[in-house]
């Protein structure tokens, strides 16, 4: 037991600094309640750094989940995505009662200060995807993701003091409960299945059921079941209904948040359950088939429904449904270059992503948040970084040598050809080629398109965003340099226990 | 005392749970207040617990409760999410009718 | 990198196979080189903007050097040569080769051609000197590059020794054509004519190389003397290459009929009038028509391997002379007479080579080119000096006039010559073709051989009809068009000055001196024709077919057709002895009638005319000749208007079809889906609940019982197919 | 010397040019691009394996060792001629827009020069990936060449030539892959992407593997040639495109395409190309004509030099499916040749319409009044591009038609699939092209003098070519003379790679030939499974 609590000091060091985001959120001192970001930086660092510290050789050799390498890159990089996550988050919560505190229009109230909880839920959710890696059985796989999950819907409230974030939070809860129910019913009869929660006996089991020539029916629809309520969370279809909305409504670093943390949590969670049944002699044809279809009909939804789109915020958010769809192939495909692909383009995506809503994130017209897409129209003018982080960051989402996302999307097609899914890569090309329609357009509008009176007081006012946004540019352009370490530690991390 | 637990009764359990997720489930898309709609995703969650109860029995398996009382917690902590959002969607709106949260769509 | 250095800076000097005497002869290339040293030339004057009568002296000069150094080569000829200048297309590959070189092949048809390519070419350049002076300054040197341009290119077409140096000729005298006809580029009838004359020789051109194509692919050569040896070799039998022998000539017949404007590819000609006058002589008379008779010539042995590959040749020939005679009866722009009558006599030309008479066809390019330039160049000076006035029915007894005798004789000379008068080297000319009609043996060919002899009296009566009219008769001018601030009235005609009518003369003395090399006694017994024939003969071209020797009278050709002779006569007489007296007496008949018709009773002509109009059967006749029987607008109502509603069509439907329903149709086609779809994001919670769980519960359905599915499926499909399978047995019942 | 320095050179110039003043980044730009020029010959003078099947310049890097991927460099005597005409075409291109670009002007040359690199690695790329990777590259320079500098239609143009071209090559991209794996499994999980091993390993597959391989790489390439009927970006593209991005589109973009085929396609999959070759001639001769039609009923110059780049690429597909190496030596030549003669047209037009802001025929004529040397190199060009011989155009045009002619079954060293009725059929598209260019050369260049109204938009620029525009035509000319004269140089020059390529066709093309139902049985499954 001790030696599982080793794996989970950088969780510790995450969940220590939610309480301290938390606690400093409500400190009377100025100074530290604006710092509460670096703060939540800071601990992030420190996660990451404790990362290579903590999985040694010797100490992954004792470990007995599935994967047991898997931690260390999932937490490694879900920590350095999330510093850049809270960097476009900065200046998103309490900015303007900041403001009048300073000018000494109103005074400090822990009940009216909101930026330490969210520093802390932000902190909180990241803590839930690295608690997933280590997960060894059911109970823990289902307390990490609702760890994951519980925050976001607060996040996603408090995001803005607005209608549509309200509405955007309940959708996302309601339907996210929904879904959550659904999980859990598939996990009930997975255990039903196997009579186990532990992941080591119950892929034991399952492989006794396969030589006795299959996977029961209750196997078979508890994970079909548990694969649908995660849809939820990696917003697959045709559980992603409700992301469009959930993305428009909620602010652009929220977005962002929405888009990589729970989807990482998601696809980590289907990748373990995938791994019970194994893909040895191939999945089971009824999860395959299944997957098969979520994944065509998710790229496929995804890219066309970004096209008639007029906001940014919602158009991002159908392109990240699409995302998810690419990244299904790799599932498909299995390990270990499905999975390692997998793996890699969650991160290349991560910091893609990050980059195209951080650099709406910090733009603002007269004060307000920006959202039509006519509002970031001739955007090179007046803020040519934003614009020039957005286009590139596009470019990488839509896979254009030799920016950072065309390498994800090569492996995850290599992965794909290499597991005889020849179909599900053309869709897949297809799917591309309609994305890059509405891509170019984000491309356009930003760095061709000339000042509409519409655009002209949009700027680019918030500092931490924007340069969350131009680093994870300079990552979507300089990234494919690390590109061949970052793939041998995705290698490594689907590496199977020793026996 | 353990008595022995057939196959048919385990069913008859698995059946109820079913029955619990799918009522919960029509009451949640049926009814248009969000408190009620939110009581209806309760029904789901204990309709699982129901089905982990009697799983655990049926193997002799603790774990099954162990993963009830957890649900119990989660279920807890979303219902005190949820109180806080819908006094917050009421004091925006006044109403908790569904319909009303319209405004983000195509 | 090296090799391409080299080549950057040397020209290599790899020799081909065969012997050469690259010592004694490489100055002969000096032939081909002195007109684009003279284009060079022109360039810099153009560039210099040097404004004086410079560039004619150097085309003049670089012109006249190739006259004198070919003189010089057939003075020393002996045997055939090939003289390398450089490497040009050499191909290698493992297993075969494509070699085309720069190289020069001299034999005693070359020199024959070269000869008045070279002399006419300069003296016309001589001529242009004068007549284009009033563009000095301006187009001028224009003017005279494309002159060397042109002698250039018909150089290498003539001197080439492979087919592809005769298609860079070809094409270049194309484009030198291009050039000079429209050299008043601002006329729009100039343009047009120009790229009329262009790309009607491009059809030519493309069968040309579709020939050399398949020259190459079944001889393995393009060099003529190599093509020969093959033919002689003893690989050749009759079924040598299949298909592509019989194919060939034909092929090479399209590009000659292009090149020299026979039927059907004739219409460019007429229209290439737009020109200066010295530039019809030029394409004419002199030079570029021919190459189509040279390219036969040279190419005669391929045409003995198919049987009909002549007849064809001769039938074309003498339709086309029939037709162009007609059409110039009916003309009244004395310059477009000579144009079709130049069509008229290439016919003649043809049906020569088509009856087997290759040195009547060279002896008659020979004096044609002689009597046509002085024709077309009296007809430029009187153009020049009547203000651009070509209209017969506007000039008349120019004979009379101070300053207009030599050109009103010198036209005389062309006049009788062309006609075929007794004695005049036309009527030797086109007395060996005739002749040959009745001699050679061949479908149809006595009745073309009436035909031809019908076309001559035609030709008689249009030629002297022109002479008649204008150079005889009562004095009376009216100008054309082309005063220069002039006032109609006060109009008076320029004469000609030294220049044009000292080359008037000489080539008028050359017309009818031309006459000679048939008397020149030949080396070779039992062989008509003397001098030319000679030349002709020694080339190896003729002798290509094993076991066939083509001879002036003695022919004959593997195959059905025997080209055979010593049995026709004409009414019992030998046809050479006839045809003396026949040609002679048709000739007379048609100048009595141009006499009678232009001379002494001029208004009986209209008056004729005016006859046919009136009466219904006849009316087509006058109308049909005039209009040129309606050919151009065949053309462009069969070829050129279709293919130009094609091109909309194809333009539409590339914009409206593939463009437009095809790729915008499909690229459109996720904005339609998007569209469909976009309803399900409406907004509402319970919507979204429904569809997400639905379509999570289809989806795991339809995995579960996918067994079944596509069992049900296959059932279905065997009851499709056993049905299918009951229908057809009933079917095949039936 | 290496290829790295030529490639890095125009990517730092570009740096530098974005950093620079704008008024001397033309400067910058120019002076990089020439020095990359004069390097580029250098180089040439350098290279070891003219006339040879070898490789020179060769340099390896390790990239993406997992997947085999690796930064290999290396050309062989056709791509060393290619990136001689890349690095010809860029300074001329940087130097012609000298007046016509006034605004966004760094941009605008650090776009170029990235586009120059970008094309250079295509031609020198060793690795297939490292070569999509150019190759998709080169988009995003003319995308913004378009879309920023462009005419009135711009935005749709650059969408347009994006998407299209860009879709195309993803299907590449997964043949590729798919080629790779195929490789993979052969060799025990050692993935590999040189080009090397897999078009050595590419040729074991099956005919009807190799049959979706073919579709899938012509997916990418006969769109960028572009083959009918997928060409209907270009003139779009052609059409609101800057002055150089024409030039740089005809002159190079659409000859990676045609490389492609030469690179990819000819020795990966023999047989497919075998069976597919009828196929493909035939829409090569379809657009021929039919390109060449419509350029006769076009009113815009420009449009109609863009469509007659569909027909004569036609010629250079014949070539290059002709398996024989008169017709790749064509077709090779045929790129080159193209690149010269159509660039330098493009040129021109710009040329005339930064003058006279138009490019209709129906408002602009007789211009040989105004401007004689203008014209001058208008008809020289336009003729270079008919073909006529002693230039450039007619021996290229001349071995493609020889090539393809003698492609018939029967030829006794190097049987084909073509033959003498595919050569008689395209050569129509001859008689075409003399018809629409003249046409045009007669409307535009002769003529009554006729000049739009270009009152306001007054332009400083002289009524004929000033010295820096000839200085940019002069080379080209000179070029399309001393090829049309000299074309032996070339052609020996690439025999040894061509010849390579070619290596293993005349055995299958013997096979196919003796057995011919299954070929049609093999085109039977290839379209319907």
């Amino acid at each position: 037991m001790a030696d599982r609590l080793w794996f989970l000091i950088p969780e510790l060091i995450v969940l220590v600094g939610a309480v301290v985001c938390a606690i400093g959120g409500l400190s009377n001192g100025a100074a530290i309640r604006r710092r509460i970001g670096f703060i939540a930086c800071g601990f992030l660092l420190a996660a990451c750094i404790a990362v290579p510290f903590v999985y040694t050789p010797e100490r992954i050799a004792t470990a007995d989940t599935l994967l047991p390498y898997l931690g260390k890159y999932i937490k490694f990089f879900a920590a350095l995505i999330g510093i850049l996550l809270v960097m476009s988050a900065g200046g998103l919560m309490d900015r303007k009662y900041e403001h009048a505190i300073k000018k000494g229009k109103a005074t400090f109230s822990a009940l009216r200060t909101s930026s330490g909880e969210f520093h802390a839920l932000l902190l909180l959710s990241i803590a839930g995807v690295m608690l997933i890696c280590e997960a060894r059985d059911l109970i823990w796989l289902f307390l990490a993701l609702e760890l994951v999950s519980l925050p976001t819907y607060v996040m996603v409230a408090m995001s803005r003091w607005s209608k549509v974030a309200q509405e955007a939070a309940m959708k996302y809860f309601f339907l996210g409960a929904v879904s959550a129910a659904l999980m859990l019913y598939g996990f009930a009869l997975l255990y039903a299945a196997t009579g186990t929660f532990v992941f080591t006996e119950m892929a034991d089991v399952f492989e006794a059921q396969r030589a006795a020539g299959g996977v029961s029916v209750f196997g078979q629809i508890g994970l079909l079941l548990a694969i649908f309520g995660l849809c939820y969370k990696i917003a697959a279809a045709p559980m992603h209904l409700y992301a469009p909305d959930v993305y428009q409504g909620a602010s652009a670093a929220v977005t962002a948040f929405l888009a990589f943390i729970p989807k990482t949590a998601g696809m980590l969670a289907i990748i373990l359950l995938c791994s019970l049944v194994g893909w040895e002699d191939g999945l089971p044809p009824v999860l395959e088939m299944a997957l098969w279809v979520v994944a065509v009909l998710t790229m496929l939804l995804g890219n066309i429904g970004a096209l008639l789109q007029t906001s940014t915020q919602r158009m991002l958010g159908y392109s990240s449904i699409a995302h998810s769809g690419y990244m299904l192939i790799g599932v498909i495909a299995g390990p270990p270059l499905g999975i390692v692909a997998v793996l890699v383009y969650l991160v290349i995506y991560g910091a893609t992503n990050t980059s195209a809503f951080a650099s709406l994130a910090c733009l603002s017209k007269d004060g307000a948040p920006v959202d039509s897409l006519e509002d970031i129209s001739g955007l090179h003018k007046r803020s040519p970084l934003a614009a020039t982080s957005l286009a590139v960051s596009c470019g990488s989402l839509l896979g254009i040598p030799p920016l950072f996302g065309f390498w994800g999307k090569l492996m995850l097609f290599a992965a794909g050809i290499a597991a005889g899914q020849l179909v599900l890569v053309l869709v897949a090309a297809v799917a591309s080629a309609i994305s890059a329609w509405y891509y170019l357009r984000l491309i356009g509008l930003s760095l061709l398109s000339s000042t509409t009176p519409q655009s002209e007081s949009v700027k680019a006012t918030l500092r931490w965003p924007l340069i969350a946004a131009v680093i994870s540019a300079i990552i979507a352009i300089g990234g494919p340099l690390v590109l061949s370490s970052i793939v041998t530690e995705a290698q490594q991390a689907v590496l199977a226990p020793e026996e | 005392m353990m008595t022995t637990f057939a196959p048919s009764a385990l069913s008859g359990y698995l059946i109820v749970s079913g029955l619990l997720l799918a009522i919960g489930f029509i009451g949640f898309f049926v009814r248009r207040n969000l408190i009620v709609m939110f009581l209806c995703t309760e029904l789901m969650f204990q309709g699982a617990a129901i089905a982990f109860v009697a799983v655990g029995r049926y193997y002799f398996d603790y774990s099954g409760q162990v993963m009830v009382i957890f649900i119990l917690t989660v279920a807890a902590a979303e219902a005190a999410l949820a109180l806080a959002l819908v006094v917050l969607l009421h004091r925006q709106n006044n109403t908790l009718d569904a319909d009303a949260f319209g405004e983000l769509q195509e | 990198m090296l090799s391409l250095l080299s080549s950057l800076t040397a020209m290599p000097a790899v020799p081909t196979s065969e012997v050469l005497h690259p010592a004694n002869l490489s100055w002969a290339g000096f032939i081909l080189w002195m007109p684009l040293v003279s284009l060079v030339l022109c360039g810099l004057c153009a560039a210099c903007k040097v404004k004086s009568k410079a560039p004619a002296t150097i085309t003049v000069i670089c012109l006249g050097t190739s006259f004198l150094l070919t003189l010089v080569l057939w003075n020393g000829y002996t045997q055939p040569e090939t003289i390398l200048l450089f490497d040009w297309l050499q191909i290698h590959w493992d297993g075969g080769s494509f070699v085309a070189n720069f190289a020069l092949y001299v034999d005693s048809l070359t020199l024959l051609w070269m000869l008045f390519v070279t002399g006419l070419g300069t003296l016309i350049a001589v001529y242009a000197s004068e007549y284009m002076e009033h563009d000095v300054g301006k187009g001028y040197t224009r003017f005279f590059a494309g002159v060397s341009v042109f002698l250039f290119a018909m150089t290498c077409l003539v001197m080439g020794d492979n087919l592809l140096m005769l298609y860079l000729g070809w094409e270049g005298v194309g484009f030198a054509s291009y050039w000079l006809i429209g050299y008043f580029y601002q006329k729009p009838s100039a343009v047009a004519a120009a790229k009329k004359a262009f790309i009607v020789n491009r059809i030519g051109d493309v069968g040309l190389a579709l020939a050399i194509y398949l020259i190459w692919s079944t001889f393995g050569t393009v060099q003529y003397d190599e093509i020969t040896t093959v033919l002689q070799s003893e690989a050749y039998d009759a079924s040598f290459g299949g298909w592509t022998v019989h194919a060939i000539p034909y092929l090479l017949m399209l590009a000659a009929f292009g090149k020299s404007a026979q039927l059907p590819l004739y219409v460019w000609l007429p229209d290439a009038m737009e020109g200066p006058t010295p530039v019809s002589a030029l394409i004419h008379a002199a030079t570029m028509v021919t190459a189509g008779v040279y390219l036969i010539i040279r190419t005669y042995p391929l045409f003995m391997l198919d049987d009909y590959a002549l007849p064809t040749v001769a039938w074309v020939g003498g339709l086309t002379a029939l037709l162009a005679a007609t059409i110039a009866m009916a003309q009244y722009d004395i310059k477009r007479i000579m144009a079709y009558s130049t069509i008229s006599q290439l016919g003649y030309m043809f049906l020569g080579l088509g009856v087997v008479t290759s040195y009547g066809a060279a002896y008659h390019v020979f004096t044609h080119a002689f009597f046509k330039a002085v024709l077309f160049l009296t007809c430029g000076a009187i153009m020049h000096g009547f203000a651009g006035q070509l209209d017969l029915r506007r000039l008349s007894g120019l004979r009379k006039m101070k300053g207009w005798k030599i050109v009103s004789y010198t036209m005389l000379v062309g006049c009788l010559c062309l006609a075929g008068f007794p004695f005049t080297s036309g009527y030797f000319s086109k007395d060996a073709i005739l002749a040959e009609a009745f001699v050679t043996q061949g479908p149809g060919f006595e009745v073309l051989g009436w035909l031809a002899i019908f076309t001559a009296g035609l030709t008689a009566y249009y030629t002297f009809r022109v002479w008649f009219r204008v150079c005889a008769g009562p004095v009376h001018f009216e100008p054309g068009d082309e005063l220069h601030g002039e006032d109609t009235s006060s109009f008076h005609p320029h004469a000609p000055r030294f220049a044009i009518n000292f080359v008037l003369i000489v080539i008028a003395l050359g017309a009818l001196l031309a006459a000679l090399p048939y008397f020149v006694p030949n080396e070779t017994e039992n062989l008509h024709g003397g001098w030319v024939a000679e030349m002709v003969h020694d080339s190896p071209a003729r002798d290509g077919v094993p076991g066939v020797i083509v001879d002036g009278g003695q022919a004959e050709a593997h195959g059905t057709i025997n080209y055979e002779i010593g049995h026709g006569d004409i009414l019992g007489i030998d046809p050479h002895k006839a045809m003396y007296y026949i040609s002679a007496i048709v000739g007379f008949i048609g100048i009595g009638f141009a006499l009678f018709f232009h001379l002494y009773c001029r208004s009986a002509a209209d008056k004729l005319r005016g006859k046919l109009l009136a009466s219904r059967a006849t009316r087509w006749l006058p109308t049909a000749m005039e209009h040129k029987w309606y050919v151009d607008e065949i053309y462009i109502a069969t070829i050129r208007s279709p293919l130009w509603i094609l091109g909309k069509i194809f333009s539409l439907f590339d914009r409206y079809f593939i463009d437009g329903a095809l790729v915008n149709g499909i690229a459109g086609l996720p904005r339609v889906l998007a569209r469909w779809f976009a309803p399900l994001h409406n907004g509402a919670i319970q919507s979204y609940a429904i569809s997400m769980i639905g379509g999570a519960v289809l989806i795991t359905l339809l995995m579960l019982f996918m067994p079944e599915i596509v069992e049900f499926l296959q059932s279905l499909s065997e009851q499709n197919a056993s049905t299918e399978q009951v229908v057809a047995t009933l079917g095949g019942g039936k | 010397m290496s290829l790295w320095l030529l490639l890095l050179l125009p990517l730092v110039g570009a740096v530098c040019v974005f950093l620079a003043n704008a008024s001397i980044a033309k400067w910058i730009s120019l002076g990089v691009s020439t020095l990359v020029f004069v390097l580029s010959v250098l180089m040439a003078v350098q290279y070891g394996e003219w006339g040879s099947a070898g490789t020179g310049f060769a340099s390896h890097v390790a990239w993406l060792s997992q997947l085999g991927i690796t930064l290999d460099l290396g050309v062989d005597s056709v791509a060393m001629l290619l990136v001689l005409l890349t690095t010809l075409l860029t300074p001329l291109c940087v130097w012609g827009s000298f007046t016509a670009i006034t605004s966004r002007r760094k941009e605008y040359y650090a776009w170029l020069l990235i586009l120059e690199t970008a094309m250079l690695g295509v031609f020198s790329a060793q690795d297939l990936i490292l070569f999509y990777v150019s190759f998709e590259l080169t988009l995003v320079p003319m995308f913004f060449l378009i879309a920023i500098y462009g005419g009135k239609n711009r935005a749709h143009a650059s969408v347009k030539f994006f998407i299209y071209t860009f879709t195309g090559s993803l299907f590449t991209l997964a043949g590729f892959v798919y080629v790779a794996w195929q490789f993979q499994l052969s060799q025990h999980g050692v993935w590999s992407f040189a080009i090397h091993d897999l078009s050595q390993f590419a040729s074991a597959m099956t005919a009807s593997e190799q049959g979706w391989v073919l579709l899938a790489l012509l997916a990418g390439f006969a769109v960028k040639i572009p083959v009918f009927p997928v060409h209907t970006w270009l003139p779009l593209a052609h059409t609101e495109a800057p002055t150089a991005g024409s030039v740089i589109l005809a002159g190079v973009l659409l000859k990676l395409g045609t490389f492609g085929v030469y690179r990819f396609v000819l020795p990966m999959v023999p047989e497919a190309v075998v069976a597919y070759a009828p196929a493909i001639a035939i829409l090569a001769i379809i657009g021929i004509l039919y390109a060449a039609l419509i350029c006769w009923v076009q009113d815009d110059v420009k449009k109609l030099v863009a469509y007659s780049s569909v027909s004569h690429l036609g010629f250079c597909v014949l070539g290059l499916i002709a398996l024989n190496p008169i017709g790749l030596e064509g077709a090779v030549l045929y790129m080159i040749n193209h690149g010269l003669s159509t660039g330098a047209l493009f040129f021109l037009i710009g040329m005339m319409y930064e003058r006279y802001h138009t490019r209709d025929m129906n408002s602009i004529g007789g211009l040989a009044k105004k401007m004689p040397v203008w014209s001058f190199f208008m008809v020289f060009f336009v003729l270079a591009s008919v073909g006529l011989p002693g230039l450039n155009g007619f021996v290229s045009e001349f071995m493609c038609l020889l090539g393809t002619f003698i492609a018939s079954g029967s030829a006794p060293t190097w049987p084909g699939v073509l033959g003498p009725e595919y050569a008689a059929i395209a050569a129509i598209g001859m008689v075409l092209a003399a018809m629409y260019l003249l046409i045009m050369v007669g409307k535009v260049v002769f003529g009554k003098l006729k000049e739009p109204d270009i009152e306001g938009q007054h332009t400083n620029l002289p009524h004929d070519v000033s010295p820096r525009e000839i200085g940019i035509l002069v080379p080209l000319a000179a070029l399309c003379i001393w090829i049309g004269v000299q074309p032996t140089v070339l052609t020996d020059a690439m025999r040894g790679s061509v010849e390579d390529v070619l290596a293993p066709y005349p055995l299958i093309v013997q096979e196919q030939l003796d057995k011919p139902e299954t070929v049609i049985i093999i085109e039977k499954e290839d379209t319907h499974g």
